[in-house]
């Protein structure tokens, strides 16, 4: 028997597979699909302290390997999300989630953080200090180490659970911004959130999406976040969750071979709704071809 | 998600395609549901309206718009698509209705032929108004046609029917109420010219076609609703332009 | 007949069509595939003031829609190409071809843009400041706006051509590092060079390329290459030319439309030698469907 | 470039596949060059030696190694391929020469086929050692044996012929020349064993396969050289390990 499952900060996942935010909107339409208890956890979509519309339509284009997104945050609130969704979603998911958190100030952050206090179906908060389709705010606390520190400072201090920063691949250096996460007490990183992108539509000469750009993802971005993911294991202790463009078993090894102790699967998720499922079934043949009893020994593997 | 068939491929026009498909249609609960397509080749999935069904087939039309539709049309007979099925709300014939008056444009034909065969098998046998832009784009008047409905045709350009957009003709029937589909803009003139209620089916740039996403959200009267989800059939009564 | 003759700086080209850096060598190869004199012009292999050898191998591996090499600037150094290579290049080019310029220190750019003083064969410079695959040096300067535009300062003062800068994707703010390029005297920018990268073999528990990461480049960067090519365009006067991703006359025209004057296409000569022949014989097809006579009438026409 | 159909594809071993194809040989000048193969949803080409040639067909033989020559295993015969052709220098064999010995190490073998062909062809009979991990692998024993050349097969695991490497046993035979193909471990034991001079077929992660992207480089005695342009034959005398 493979041992599959991860540690998070105290969390305790029965494997290391979690849908990322936004692309798994509360679990509930995939839970229509299979029973998504099988899931190490997973991560709901981003939270604003306000209700958002997010941005107009078009949001979405495509790319070779990838897609664009400009959803732009789109979300009932944090009130709706503790009083209603985190509710519901009891009754298709047993396990603690992830809640993921976005604001425009300092402010916000903290009181989105604050108002999940005691809520015993979340386990982990994941600070989105990365989001690309937001005017102000989101990206650009990402984008500057000291605006992350704050951040991270701010939400640690109101926050009982641990707090992982989730970062913008949209940097020169993105091990400083991680850093800085993790002196302000950052219990770990989340990278990465999408590259900021933008497709034309060559028949009306204007850009596709509304918002003119878009966050990147899917497997074109593979490479990109494996070598932040690496770059990041080198420079901080903190456990890391790899994310971007993940598509199949052997990425998962090669993601936390980098250095990850668990991985977020996104835009896959809407392509292929079984893709979680999937990956869980393959990891332990998978494992076991490589001659790995348990899937703890690979993280950091390529360093060795 | 299932794997289907390819049964058989038929050019409807020149740019047209009508496709059948075998596999399980069970997941297809109402006429205006889609079903959204993996092409080899391309991340998103493509969506296509169900244009008719029967226990063992599915037909989709649809128009070569692109790289993906141009890759479909392709495709040879008994090679397999990956697709997920009976996505969206679907038009709602529940209603009070005796005269429908269903109204198509363009690629927006295809979901009202199974809508038209429905209503038939309920007892109600809809007038059909097809909006085309030249001669050569009209496909399936005939079929709506051999279900007994009476069929109007018009063009932009005047080449075949009548001469004009399915606004200007529609009138020439009696009508309680509108199902539609086809491109915003005619959807909209429907909307304006039409004093009876009616059911309205939307297009929008879909990253998953099931709700995970917030990809296609659009504002209606009573809020924020996904075109994939919610849609892509929203009522007249809580449509905001 | 459609126009697709553009102008670099005073430097003519029958077409937009160039070939990028290290995906053509000297442009021989692919002359014994077809007659490479249609092409607007060709960018030779990026050449320091000393021979290299570059990287260990392996230098490539591959992801979705993309490659990545660590190629790390294998070249017979300054002397030699301007002694050798340009001298065959006239046997099978006629036009100018582009220089491309790398350098560990200002003064070993400023050297091997001096010494291609008066030869007529090269007909613009292009300083690359964004590779990632090597050392100390390539895309150090391009990451940071003051030694950008030091090594902009130097060169510009010893060119007898126009010289264009071409940036590295991973940074921050693009527009930033242009600006400064552009304010110390800069014909031109070209952008994008790789996003750095990697591949872990998950066999071996190693990273693939023996240089651990390397640049991505192919389809999979073109909605990121486009981004930024769209961003310049708003901030900076000087002509783009726009590289990253090209694979098919549609990307042309997109990248045109949002802002380039002229294209690169880089990996995608390596695996169709073809691709740039196809391309420009598309072009006046694809342009008169959609209505244009002039291809200068589409620069920067996203934006309109 | 050009397109090739596929003629028939053969499993040999449970993991190796020989695969002939039809097309434009013109390309092809020696034994030891390779083609370089377009997968479908593969970025980078695959190259893979010319095994066998005659003026209409080419065989190669493939071992699945990961996600390409898995696909490129499941291809369909009368399918097309994409493939660049006439690669690299291959062996020379205007050397003089009178008793060459062929050594062929796993899905080295293939390129040594043809060449035992050619020198057939020139007069020269060449002895063969071939050697595989086990019995499962062995394959083209019998084709070498029909050119009437003398065969000798080892396995690591001594699961069939010999028990061992290649370079325990090719002292068994009298030779003043080696080619050579198989893991650079292999070859490196044959250059340290071998007294006599030879060539040397190397393989290296490749981005274009001629010449232009100095993504295969190796240092020799003589300089930097590519394995796709300058190789993948090297003469003994020039490397350098
Ligand atoms: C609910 C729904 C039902 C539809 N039913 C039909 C039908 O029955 N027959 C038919 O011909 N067409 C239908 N369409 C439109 C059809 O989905 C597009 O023509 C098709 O996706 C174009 O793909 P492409 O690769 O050829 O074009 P490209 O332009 O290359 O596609 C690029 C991207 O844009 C998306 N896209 C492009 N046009 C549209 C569009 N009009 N709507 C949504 N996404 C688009 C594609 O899905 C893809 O993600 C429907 C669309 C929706 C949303
Ligand atoms: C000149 C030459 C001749 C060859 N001839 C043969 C032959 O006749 N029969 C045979 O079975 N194999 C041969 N090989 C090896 C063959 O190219 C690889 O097994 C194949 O590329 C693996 O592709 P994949 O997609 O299955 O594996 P993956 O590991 O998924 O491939 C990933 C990438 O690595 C490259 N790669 C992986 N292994 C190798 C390798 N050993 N050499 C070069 N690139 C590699 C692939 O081309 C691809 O770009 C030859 C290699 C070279 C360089
Ligand atoms: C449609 C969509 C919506 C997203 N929304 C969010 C979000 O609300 N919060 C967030 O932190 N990341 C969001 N992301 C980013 C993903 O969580 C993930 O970081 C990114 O897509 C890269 O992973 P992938 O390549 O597996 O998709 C979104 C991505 C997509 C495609
Ligand atoms: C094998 C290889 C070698 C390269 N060498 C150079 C170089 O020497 N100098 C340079 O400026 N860019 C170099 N590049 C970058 C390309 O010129 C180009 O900027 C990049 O590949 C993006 O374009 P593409 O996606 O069309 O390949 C190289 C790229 C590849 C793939
Ligand atoms: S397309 Fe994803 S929610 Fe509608
Ligand atoms: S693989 Fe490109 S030079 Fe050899």
């Amino acid at each position: 028997m493979v041992n599959l499952s991860v540690n998070l900060s105290g969390l305790t996942l029965s494997n290391p597979i979690i849908p990322a935010s936004g692309c798994f909107g509360y679990g509930k339409e995939f839970s229509e699909y299979y029973d998504i208890n099988i899931l190490g956890s997973f991560c709901m979509k981003g939270t604003t302290k306000e209700p958002r519309f997010g941005n107009e339509t078009p949001r979405i284009a495509e790319s070779s390997s990838g897609m664009l997104n400009s959803v732009g945050l789109q979300n009932p609130g944090i009130e709706h999300v503790v009083q209603q969704e985190l509710k519901e979603i009891r009754a298709y998911y047993s396990k603690p989630v992830i809640a993921n958190i976005s604001g425009f100030s300092v402010e916000e952050y903290e009181y989105c953080v604050r108002r999940l206090r005691g809520i015993d179906n979340v386990g982990l908060i994941e600070v989105n200090i990365s989001c690309p389709n937001v005017e102000q705010g989101g990206m650009s606390f990402g984008t500057d180490p000291e605006m992350a520190a704050k951040v991270t400072k701010a939400v640690v201090k109101v926050a009982d659970k641990p707090v992982y920063v989730k970062l913008t691949p949209n940097v020169t250096d993105i091990t400083e911004i991680a850093k800085a996460c993790e002196s302000e007490g950052a219990s770990g990183i989340c990278a990465i959130n999408t590259l900021s992108a933008m497709r034309i539509d060559i028949k009306k000469q204007k850009p596709v999406l509304a918002n003119i750009t878009g966050g990147l993802s899917g497997p074109a971005v593979f490479p990109v976040a494996l070598r932040m993911v690496y770059q990041l294991y080198k420079e901080i202790k903190i456990p890391i969750i790899g994310i971007g463009g993940i598509s199949k078993v052997e990425d998962v090894i090669e993601m936390m071979m980098a250095g990850a102790t668990a991985v977020q699967i996104g835009s896959l998720n809407l392509v292929d709704p079984y893709i979680c499922k999937t990956i869980i079934n393959q990891l332990p043949g998978m494992l076991e071809q490589l001659g790995i009893d348990d899937i703890n020994k690979i993280v950091g593997a390529a360093h060795r | 998600m299932g794997i289907y068939t390819i049964e058989s491929i038929r050019q409807l026009t020149y740019d047209t395609y009508e496709m059948t498909l075998s596999g399980d249609m069970s997941w297809i609960k109402a006429p205006g549901q889609f079903v959204n397509i993996k092409i080899d080749g391309f991340f998103l999935r493509r969506p296509l309206s169900v244009c008719d069904i029967d226990d063992r087939y599915m037909t989709l039309i649809f128009k070569v718009a692109g790289e993906g539709t141009k890759a479909l049309s392709m495709m040879k007979v008994s090679s397999q698509l990956d697709i997920l099925c009976g996505l969206g709300n679907g038009y709602d014939i529940n209603v009070s209705i005796s005269e429908p008056l269903l109204i198509g444009g363009g690629c927006g034909v295809p979901p009202l032929y199974y809508l038209a065969k429905t209503l038939k098998n309920k007892g109600i046998t809809p007038s059909v108004v097809l909006g085309f832009n030249k001669k050569e784009d009209v496909f399936y008047e005939d079929k709506f046609k051999a279900l007994g409905c009476n069929v109007c045709v018009c063009t932009v350009d005047g080449s075949y029917g009548y001469i004009g957009l399915v606004t200007d003709i529609m009138d020439m029937f009696d009508y309680d109420y509108t199902f539609s589909c086809g491109p915003e803009g005619m959807l909209k003139a429907i909307y304006d010219k039409s004093i009876v209620s009616g059911q309205f089916s939307f297009e929008e740039r879909m990253g998953c076609g099931f709700g995970a996403c917030m990809g296609c959200t659009c504002k209606t009267k009573y809020g924020y609703k996904r075109i994939c989800k919610d849609g892509p059939v929203l009522f007249k009564e809580e449509i905001l332009w």
